[in-house]
């Protein structure tokens, strides 16, 4: 029950954020109003508009132009090392309770400022082309908008309560853009799913932000993070409490056991899919994870399952993106492995590596899925690899830019992805968590194998698109193709300008005064970077093995016009009773969608059935039984009056007897 | 602050609304008196319009009240009292204070809607329903401002028989049955609660030699009844209010009863009638038994979270939209229960917080299956589907009804769920995490809702209404467009609730915590936080 | 015996029991007329015996018999009224027959 | 002397004087219905104004008021006690008055007799009212019965209501000589008639510590089984539904509530003032009997469809309400919670009167056109048929239900009051009776259903009711009211039945 | 009168021995009363029952009494009894039962009752006991018309009304419409047919 840190320890530890400008204050309100307006504008009249997207987008480029300034100005450093914080307004006051309205602009909030606004923007301008023929468009501008406001939020706000707040806000978006197409039942059910998942793990997120407040008395990060430390709590509440806090994170960062719901979320619109579900919201777990690292560090053995779980979801994912045949889904499912990767960071203590790698991630997802909706688009709306095939020439710029996607994602050096996948594998080994470190370098293999068997089944090889459809493969318009060549950019060079040099790069620059605390509260310390050594070993290895993966999908799949063999594929699924076995069950995602569709939505419906029962039949029943029973006595007590004079005069004479007897015995 | 004088502005608020049904009674007689030929359904129109300018007039007073009224002074305010039946000391006397401002302000406020929401729905016997309505008002306002305990169970009683009408007239097909069971059912409450407070007054007046002030709010409080007679009276107190809230397992009216009410019924029911049960509690229970309230916490909380969650789970498989939202009532009013008695600030002001956000939001609900039902006269979910096409206003206010029940936050419904979550987590700790249970349950029940109603392929049924199907028309947007407005200022600016209520409920978690501290033993030290932070 | 107020009151209570068991026992109106009679007498011995063994009290006892006698009488008038008018309604004198009212 | 014996008896002998004069114009100007009434009500209306200014009242008014007795000793004493139910058997005269031409005419039945024998029972109360002995108490009783009787059987064409009648005759007549058996126990053992007297001998032989004499015990038992069954107390209530379904409807309300009355008065002549010092004797047997009462009362009238014997038997549950405050008579250490428990028994009555007499008015109304049943079907829709009598049918129903703040509500508050004032085991009875009123409202209310939420039958002939009974319906429904509402009158009622029940009920 | 003291070889008093024989006829003419088939036979039982009650009042010392009795009971309401039989007494002549179906239990009732109201009269020590004492015509009239006056009055009123109200029911009026009488119907058919 001791203390982390005492307080003299605790006030050197930590070094609150500075008091804002006005000017930046109310930067910042246009950053979070100017979506919400737009939002709102979008929603009411966007209806009667001819170009329902005008004002959304609008308000998404401006946005993101002030968002932009706003973070270079703090990783310039102008609000020094620990940002800068301002209350707007006092939200919800009882008691000792004070949650206040307010953001906190660090260098971690500014990075996450350019990766949202930017892949958003991109995403509103590409959506424009990709919506050009949906009638509700105005609807999904709106909401698109709603959920830039809502993710801006989450990555601002200065208070746990807030952040839920925009939790669930994200999480609404999520649910009205998942279910866009609402009239078709499977987006319906997609949209219910993932709202209802993230509902279970957010339930206990809450718990967790309630008993922060308990235990520190303040619902602001940095007065929480502080109170925390030197406070007495039991170690076993501590982890308890981080453990709450990393089921929200899971729920939304869509990690194992909540994973189901991010891969039936591609029922969405694709540009749906590469904002929320890729780039930014999805992330939002491995923000707040990062966001409270003084809060986990006092916690090991939570972020021991931090890390467990982490490793889980990136192999479980990975395996089933292996055989995986819609191309969204194959780029959902290594998502979620990604994201495990993240979270592989956060539980190892490579918390720089985990923002790195979500910046990377981000990127290059976005533009791979932006790039899958191209795709798509292009075989009118065709999901299915097997249907497709040498696109590479009919598409050129989307296939470009889909491959330099798929060389950052699988680690080739010099592209984004091997930057912070790279730090991530590195910074596990060297913290001693060599097990994580094959594991990872393992689906790093597996990533490569992925992407490029989805390269070769969609642009390489034989084509097998619906011949009808065949003649009008077109490349997109250039409101999709912009963005798609706008986001290589980072894709290629953001590991090169901030990832450098290895081992005391910009970003860790940037992010050591976030992370310190947590890292002397944990007791982390990095050795020196040995490129020529063994750091630089750790990378051979693991770029090795991806450059395997990627050469087994080539030797399998194709490249350009080598041809694929296709037929391998079943043989070697086939060979065996064994392999056939792991074939079908990466096949069916492990069948967790059916564990959980018998658990929860069969038995779970069992169960309201019978609660529901109890109630009318039990419940009800005795209430009912109750006055029945007392009609029925009535009845009964009527029957007593026959009619005739002598029953009732012989009732009196009996009634006499008895009075009589009763007075007599009482009398003696 | 506003000076409102020598107005008795309270017992003004409080017989408006009878002023106006005996207008709308004698308006036919006088109207032949005075030889106007008024043509039925013209007469129907003025009973109409009468109503609405009554619940108008009581409305904009309760807001000249509200603006008078000073947030920062502690104890009842604008007190009016006169002797009624000095035999008993039994007096007219009515107050304010923060709790009771808020929920006259709800009430005003709601039959002032549904008055308004009745205008199309009703077309028979207009004129008796409106002078029920505002007979209705008139119990429910005071019961909320009544000081003086026989007063309080007169107004309780006189709010039984109109809602008796209103379900039993205007009801659907089964709703003699219905009504009955709300009448019997909260009769048996209430006559309990009745001998519970002549055995107070009864000790009162035994103790202090007189009758004076045997029944008097005030006195009552500060006298300090012996625990024996506390905890028999607490019972019966509780029980009235139980019923009517509805706790488990005393609930099973509720969902007959809204099934059958007509809309604006259902409304006023949801929106108002189970808050008075709340408020009973607040009032009454805690500040005049606060030794039994401390003994018998842990079974109202027991009963609260056991409602909390059953109700959300057999919402779940309701086929009918009344019935699941009646059942989505018991779930959210295990809220109000749970956060009264888990005696901490959050929780009781997120309790007080939690009636007005469920009265706006599910008095919206009611009013949104009644604008459905009007044009298919049906409720059956299963008969719905997309109605997101058909009707995409009304899809739209659903959806942001049925989120807002669902406690998103930066609407009203989050604060007080929070609220109440915070205080029971920090009063029980784990068992605070089941409770918070329900709010996964809460999401899948009107998810399932929206989705089969809203999304979806639109059924052959709708498809068979062909125009009749049409979106909210004029009344009824303007019925729901201030409970939008409200959902989304309350969930942003709380304050202008909490801080209304703060003041008078840390008094009464005052008297419960002095009873507390002068039992033996404590549980605090089971809790992994230190006591003093809830 | 005939000198001990129990003696008169045992037998009072002897024929205020007669009178009884032929009031639950009849069926013919006027019969259990009769034993209503009888059970008037008997309560008229029981007065007039304390009124005999209670000095103070004999004058009023006796009264008090007259009095009870001619209530009897009246009462005897309106029930025979009621019969009366109930045979011609019901046609018969027997009241177990007259049960349309019951439950 | 003869002056003050005349005023002691001035209401009594007004209210005998007026029926004889009916029977004598009657003979000489047959067939003026309209003077009948006119000097009937005129009559009752001096009656009840006599009544006032002779008084006693509670207050000092500043003028002449004569408590006063008739005879020496006295057989009768004109105290609180007498004039608070002089008024109410004067009001309840007049009220059954005013109900009956609308119902008596159109079936051809005399007004005059009715009138008559009405008021000759009505007397019987107020004698009993006055009654200080118990000689002239079994007069009134039998004053108040024996018209009873008749009137039960009035409509003696119809078979319903010489069937009630002669049922209600020969259990009556057997319970009066069961009840007489018992005076004469009393008479015997205590040598006295007199009701101070019998108290004073009672109270020099018997304080309660010894055991009671056998024979005492035996007379007591006989008591009760007579004044129980007046009161139609369960088991000895069998009466009532026959007598009062068969009788017609305006008997129907004066058996409700007249003879019920008159025998709780002499209740509170015999076991209050006379047998006081008995009264732990009979307390337990009384109190199982009062819960027995009003439960058997309420569950028998849930199923009734025939709104005349469910009214019946709701007055049996009305019984055993009353009783509640005998029993904490009989229990109370405490004088004033002794006096408090009379009190209910009074202001019950008194409530009770006004409501019940005007729910059978509706009725008796409705029946108007000869052939319309009491069913309960007859009042289908009867809220869309005749507005205002719904409305007034609503209130009395709500009134006998207890909801405030009707004059059934206060009654119904006072007698619980005073019941929880003994505590203890009296408690539980009051929440038994809290309980009952619950299950009374069921189907009470199923009445307002009728009338308000279904649809009237189609040939459901219009209504018209006369003058008087319009007349009669406003003072039943303004008392109800204003006995909950207006605090004067409240005031007023709790002021003389406490002043009466005070000077009763010495412990 | 040459009679021994007592009863020869009972070694009773003579007044007991008429006490005896009294009680006998007035209880055993009683019972023929109730268990009688034939109700006229049953009135005319209770006649002696009267007369033999009548002397015991006698033998009470209240003369006055038993003429008051013979006068009233056996003058007036006997006869008015005798009356209604004769008008009620059905033309199928006497129903087939005397008694109804559970007069047993009517039997036990008052058995039982009767047990127990002697079982608290011999068990009760009376105020008063052993000497009888006569109340003389004088003594009496003057407790009516003095002490008793109102009563007396009172009671007039009790009889007017009850002749009043006896008289209209017991009037005929057939030409007025019977109601609710099924049983009625049902015979009237049975005699036209």
């Amino acid at each position: 029950m001791s203390p982390i840190l005492s307080a003299e320890e605790g006030g050197e530890l930590f070094i609150p954020p500075q008091v804002a400008g006005e000017l930046e204050s109310l930067l910042v309100l246009l950053v979070l109003g100017l979506p919400l307006a737009g939002f709102l504008l979008t929603g009411l009249v966007g209806r009667r508009l001819s170009r329902p997207w005008i004002i959304s987008v609008a308000a998404i480029v401006a946005a993101t132009l002030i968002a932009t300034y706003l973070a270079f100005q703090a990783l310039g450093g102008t609000y020094g090392e620990h940002g800068i914080k301002h209350i707007y307004y006092t939200w919800i006051a009882v008691g000792d309770l004070r949650v206040e309205f307010g953001y906190v602009l660090d260098n971690l909030s500014a990075l996450m400022l350019i990766v949202v606004t930017w892949i958003g923007a991109l995403v509103h301008v590409y959506s424009i082309g990709y919506m050009a023929h949906d009638p509700g468009k105005w609807r999904f501008f709106a909401y698109l908008n709603l959920f830039m406001f809502s993710m801006l939020l989450l990555v601002l706000a200065s208070s746990y309560l807030v952040v839920f707040a925009a939790w669930e806000l994200v999480g609404l978006s999520s649910y009205l853009l998942i279910g866009f197409w609402y009239t078709k039942r499977a987006p319906a059910l997609a949209s219910k799913k993932a709202f209802l998942v993230n509902r279970v793990a957010d339930h206990s997120f809450l718990v967790g932000i309630m008993a922060i407040f308990l235990l520190t008395g303040t619902m602001d990060f940095f007065e929480s993070f502080i109170e925390w430390n030197v406070a007495e709590v039991d170690p076993l509440i501590r982890n308890a409490v981080a453990v709450l806090l990393f089921a929200g994170a899971a729920g939304k960062s869509a990690q194992f056991p909540f994973h189901v719901w991010l891969p039936d979320a591609m029922e969405g619109p694709t540009p749906v899919s590469a904002l929320i579900h890729a780039a930014t919201m999805v992330n939002a777990g491995v923000y707040f994870i990062a966001r409270t690292t003084p809060i986990f560090a006092s916690a090991p053995e939570a972020l021991l399952a931090v890390a467990v779980m982490g490793t889980f979801t990136a192999v479980l994912a990975a395996t089933i993106a292996l055989t995986q045949k819609d191309i969204k889904r194959v780029l959902a499912y290594s998502t979620l492995s990604q994201l495990g990767y993240m979270f592989v960071a956060l539980g190892v203590g490579a918390w720089l590596a985990a923002i790195f790698h979500l910046m990377a991630h981000g990127f290059t997802k976005g533009l791979l899925f932006l790039g899958s909706g191209s795709v798509i688009h292009a075989v009118h709306e065709e999901q299915d690899m097997t249907r497709m095939g040498a696109l590479w020439r009919k598409i050129p710029w989307t296939h470009a830019t889909f491959l330099i996607g798929a060389l950052s994602l699988a680690g080739i050096p010099l592209f984004a992805g091997f930057f912070s996948k790279d730090t991530i594998l590195d910074e596990a080994f060297v913290l001693g968590w060599w097990p994580v470190y094959l594991i990872g370098v393992l689906v790093a293999g597996l990533t490569g194998f992925y992407m490029f068997r989805l390269m070769g089944l969609t642009f390489y090889g034989k084509s097998r698109v619906d011949p009808a459809v065949e003649p009008k493969i077109h490349e997109s318009p250039a409101t999709m193709v912009g963005p798609l060549v706008a986001l290589a950019i980072p894709t290629i060079f953001l590991g090169l300008v901030i990832g450098l040099p290895l081992g005391d790069s910009t970003i860790k620059h940037w992010l050591e005064p976030v992370f310190h605390p947590g890292e002397v509260i944990l007791g982390i310390t990095f050795p020196e970077y040995e490129f020529i050594g063994l750091n630089g070993g750790l990378i051979v290895i693991s770029v090795a093995l991806a450059a395997l993966g990627i050469g087994v999908a080539i030797w399998l799949f194709g490249v350009f016009n080598t041809r694929a063999r296709l037929e391998t594929v079943d043989s070697l699924a086939r060979r065996d009773r064994v392999t056939r076995a792991l074939y079908t069950a990466s096949l069916n995602k492990w069948y967790f969608d059916d564990l959980y569709h018998v658990l929860f939505f069969r038995l779970g419906g069992l169960v309201a059935s019978g609660v529901m029962w109890f109630d009318v039949h039990v419940i009800d029943g005795v209430v009912n039984g109750v006055g029945t029973l007392t009609q029925r006595a009535g009845v009964e007590v009527r029957h007593i009056q026959t009619g005739r004079v002598q029953n009732y005069a012989l009732d009196i004479a009996v009634g006499l007897v008895v009075v009589a007897a009763v007075f007599i015995l009482l009398a003696r | 602050m506003l000076d409102l004088g020598r107005l008795d502005i309270l017992s003004l608020i409080i017989f408006v609304p009878l002023v106006g049904a005996l207008g709308l009674l004698l308006l036919g007689p006088l109207l032949k008196l005075v030889r106007i030929e008024v043509h039925p359904e013209r007469q129907d129109d003025l009973m109409r319009w009468g109503a609405l300018l009554t619940a108008l007039v009581a409305f904009a007073l309760s807001l000249l009240l509200a603006l008078a009224f000073d947030s920062e002074a502690t104890g009842f305010q604008f007190v009016q009292a006169a002797d009624w039946i000095g035999f008993f000391g039994i007096q007219y006397k009515v107050g304010v204070d923060g709790i009771s401002l808020v929920l006259v302000l709800l009430t005003t406020l709601l039959t002032l809607i549904s008055i308004l929401a009745s205008f199309g729905p009703i077309k028979t016997r207009v004129k008796e329903y409106m002078i029920s309505f505002l007979v209705l008002e008139l119990g429910m306002l005071g019961v909320f401002l009544a000081l003086d305990l026989f007063l309080f169970y007169v107004f309780w009683e006189v709010v039984l028989v109109p809602m008796y009408l209103i379900i039993g007239i205007w009801g659907g097909t089964n709703r003699i049955y219905a009504t009955i069971k709300f009448v019997i059912y909260t009769l048996v409450g209430s006559l309990l609660m009745l001998v519970a407070i002549l055995a107070m007054a009864w000790t009162y007046s035994q103790t202090s030699g007189t009758w004076v002030g045997a029944f008097d709010y005030l006195k009552l409080v500060e006298f300090g009844f012996d625990p024996t007679l506390q905890l028999w009276a607490f019972l019966g107190f509780f029980l009235a209010f139980a019923i009517k809230v509805p706790m488990w397992p005393l609930h099973t009216w509720l969902p007959d009863a809204h099934t059958e009410a007509p809309t604006a019924g259902s409304v006023i029911l949801a929106g108002v009638l189970l808050k008075l049960g709340g408020y009973g509690l607040i009032r009454l229970n805690l500040p005049l038994f606060p030794d039994a309230a401390n003994d018998l916490a842990p079974l109202v909380i027991a009963l609260s979270i056991a409602g909390m969650l059953y109700g959300a789970i057999v919402a779940i498989r309701q086929p009918d939209l009344k019935r699941l939202i009646a059942y989505s009532s018991v779930s959210h009013m295990g809220f109000v229960t749970l956060g009264i008695f888990v005696f901490n600030e959050q929780g009781v002001q997120g309790a007080v917080f939690q009636m007005v956000a469920h009265g706006l939001i599910t008095g919206a609900l009611f009013l949104l299956v009644g604008v459905i039902y009007e044009r298919t006269h049906d409720r059956t979910i299963a008969r719905m589907g997309g109605l997101g096409q058909r009707v995409p206003v009304f899809a739209t206010l659903m959806v942001f009804f049925s989120l807002a029940s669902a406690g998103l936050p930066g609407l009203a419904g989050f604060v007080g769920e929070f609220l109440v979550l915070l205080g029971s987590v920090a009063a029980l700790s784990w068992i605070g995490y089941v409770a918070a249970f329900t709010v996964i349950f809460a999401a899948v029940y009107l998810l399932y809702m929206v989705q089969n109603i809203i999304m979806g392929d639109v059924t052959d049924f709708l498809k068979g209404l062909g125009s009749r199907l049409t979106d909210v028309n004029r009344i009824e947007a303007a019925t729901l467009a201030p409970l939008v407005v409200l959902t989304v200022a309350l969930g942003l600016f709380p304050a202008l609730v909490l801080d209304l209520v703060a003041l008078p409920l840390d008094q009464v978690l005052a008297v419960v915590a002095e009873a507390a501290a002068s039992a033996a033993d404590t549980s605090a030290g089971l809790l992994p936080w230190p006591q003093t932070r809830c | 015996m005939s000198q001990s107020l129990e003696a008169y009151l045992v037998l009072s209570v002897l024929l205020f029991g007669i009178g009884t068991f032929g009031f639950l026992a009849k069926r013919n109106a006027i019969a259990m007329l009769m034993s209503i009679e009888l059970m008037l007498n008997a309560v008229n011995l029981a007065i007039i015996a304390f009124g005999a063994f209670t000095p103070e009290l004999a004058a009023q006892a006796s009264t008090i018999a007259l009095f009870v006698i001619a209530v009897a009488a009246g009462e005897a008038t309106v029930g025979l009224a009621i019969v009366i008018a109930i045979y011609r309604n019901h046609r018969t004198p027997l009241v177990d027959e007259y049960a349309s009212m019951k439950e | 002397m003869a002056t003050d014996a005349l005023l002691t008896l001035l209401p009594f002998l007004i209210v005998v004087g007026l029926a004889l004069a009916i029977v004598l114009i009657d003979l000489f100007v047959p067939d003026r219905d309209d003077l009948i009434m006119a000097i009937g009500v005129g009559g009752l209306l001096v009656a009840l104004a006599s009544t006032l200014a002779v008084g006693p009242l509670p207050w000092d008014m500043g003028y002449f008021s004569a408590p006063g007795s008739i005879g020496d000793p006295a057989l009768y004493t004109r105290d609180l006690l007498t004039s608070l139910l002089d008024l109410a058997f004067i009001s309840i005269g007049l009220l059954t008055l005013l109900f009956a031409p609308d119902y008596l005419v159109p079936r051809k039945l005399p007004l005059p007799e009715f009138a008559a024998t009405l008021l000759f029972a009505i007397s019987g109360g107020m004698l009993i009212a006055g009654g200080q002995d118990l000689l002239v108490l079994f007069l009134g009783l039998e004053l108040l019965v024996l018209p009873g009787y008749l009137l039960a059987g009035f409509a003696k064409r119809d078979g319903l209501s010489t069937e009630g009648a002669i049922k209600y005759f020969l259990l009556g007549s057997f319970s009066s000589a069961i009840l007489l058996f018992g005076l004469a126990f009393v008479l015997g053992f205590t040598g006295n008639t007199q009701v101070s007297g019998i108290a004073e001998a009672l109270g020099a032989v018997f304080d309660g510590s010894q055991p009671l004499p056998l024979a005492l015990a035996m007379g007591l038992a006989l008591l009760s089984v007579g004044v129980l069954f007046k009161i139609a107390a369960v088991p000895f209530h069998y009466w009532t539904p026959d007598a009062y379904q068969g009788s017609p409807t305006p008997v129907t309300g004066y058996l409700s509530v007249g003879p019920k009355i008159a025998a709780f008065a002499l209740i509170l002549r015999i076991f209050v003032e006379a047998l006081e010092p008995l009264r732990g004797e009979w307390a337990l047997v009384v109190g199982v009997l009062a819960a027995v009462t009003m439960t058997v009362g309420n569950l028998a009238a849930l199923g009734q469809d025939n709104i005349k014997r469910m009214l019946a038997y709701s007055s049996i549950a009305h019984t055993g309400y009353i009783m509640v405050g005998l029993v904490v008579f009989a229990t109370a250490d405490d004088p004033a919670v002794a006096s408090s428990g009379i009190q209910g028994v009074l202001f019950y009555s008194v409530a009770y009167a006004f409501m019940n007499l005007g729910a059978f008015a509706v009725v008796a109304a409705l029946q108007r056109r000869p052939g319309v049943t009491s069913q309960l079907a007859t009042f289908a829709g009867l809220g869309y048929r005749a507005a205002v009598p719904a409305l007034l049918m609503t209130i009395f129903l709500l009134s006998l239900t207890g909801i405030p703040p009707l004059a059934g509500f206060f009654a119904k508050a006072i007698v619980v009051l005073s019941a929880l004032e003994v505590g203890g085991g009296m408690a539980i009875l009051a929440v038994i009776m809290m309980l009952n009123a619950a299950m009374a409202a069921f189907y009470y209310l199923r009445v307002v259903v009728y009338m308000y939420m279904r649809q009237p039958a189609e040939d459901a002939p219009a209504l018209s009711i006369g003058w008087y009974t319009k007349a009669g319906l406003l003072l039943a429904a303004g008392a109800t009211i204003l006995i909950g509402l207006f605090p004067p009158v409240t005031a007023a009622i709790l002021d003389w039945t406490e002043a009466a029940a005070a000077a009763l009920a010495t412990i | 009168m040459g009679l021994p003291e007592t009863v020869p070889y009972l070694d009773w008093r003579w007044d007991d021995l008429v006490f005896l024989a009294l009680a006998g006829v007035m209880l055993g003419s009683a019972l023929l009363v109730v268990l009688g088939r034939d109700i006229i036979r049953s009135a005319l039982w209770l006649i002696l029952s009267f007369a033999g009650l009548a002397g015991i009042y006698g033998l009470l010392g209240s003369p006055f009494m038993a003429i008051s009795q013979v006068l009233v009971y056996i003058g007036a309401i006997a006869v008015l009894i005798l009356f209604a039989v004769m008008i009620t007494a059905s033309k199928r002549g006497p129903a087939r039962l005397v008694f109804q179906r559970q007069w047993w239990a009517g039997a036990i009732a008052a058995i039982l009752l009767v047990g127990l109201m002697i079982t608290t009269i011999l068990l009760t020590e009376w105020p008063h006991n052993g000497q009888v004492y006569a109340a003389d015509a004088r003594e009496i009239a003057l407790t009516l018309f003095e002490d008793y006056l109102f009563a007396f009055e009172v009671l007039g009123v009790l009889l007017l009304a009850a002749v009043i109200g006896g008289l209209y029911l017991a009037k005929r009026d057939d030409d007025m419409p019977q109601t609710n009488n099924p049983r009625q119907a049902m015979r009237d058919e049975e005699e036209r047919a």
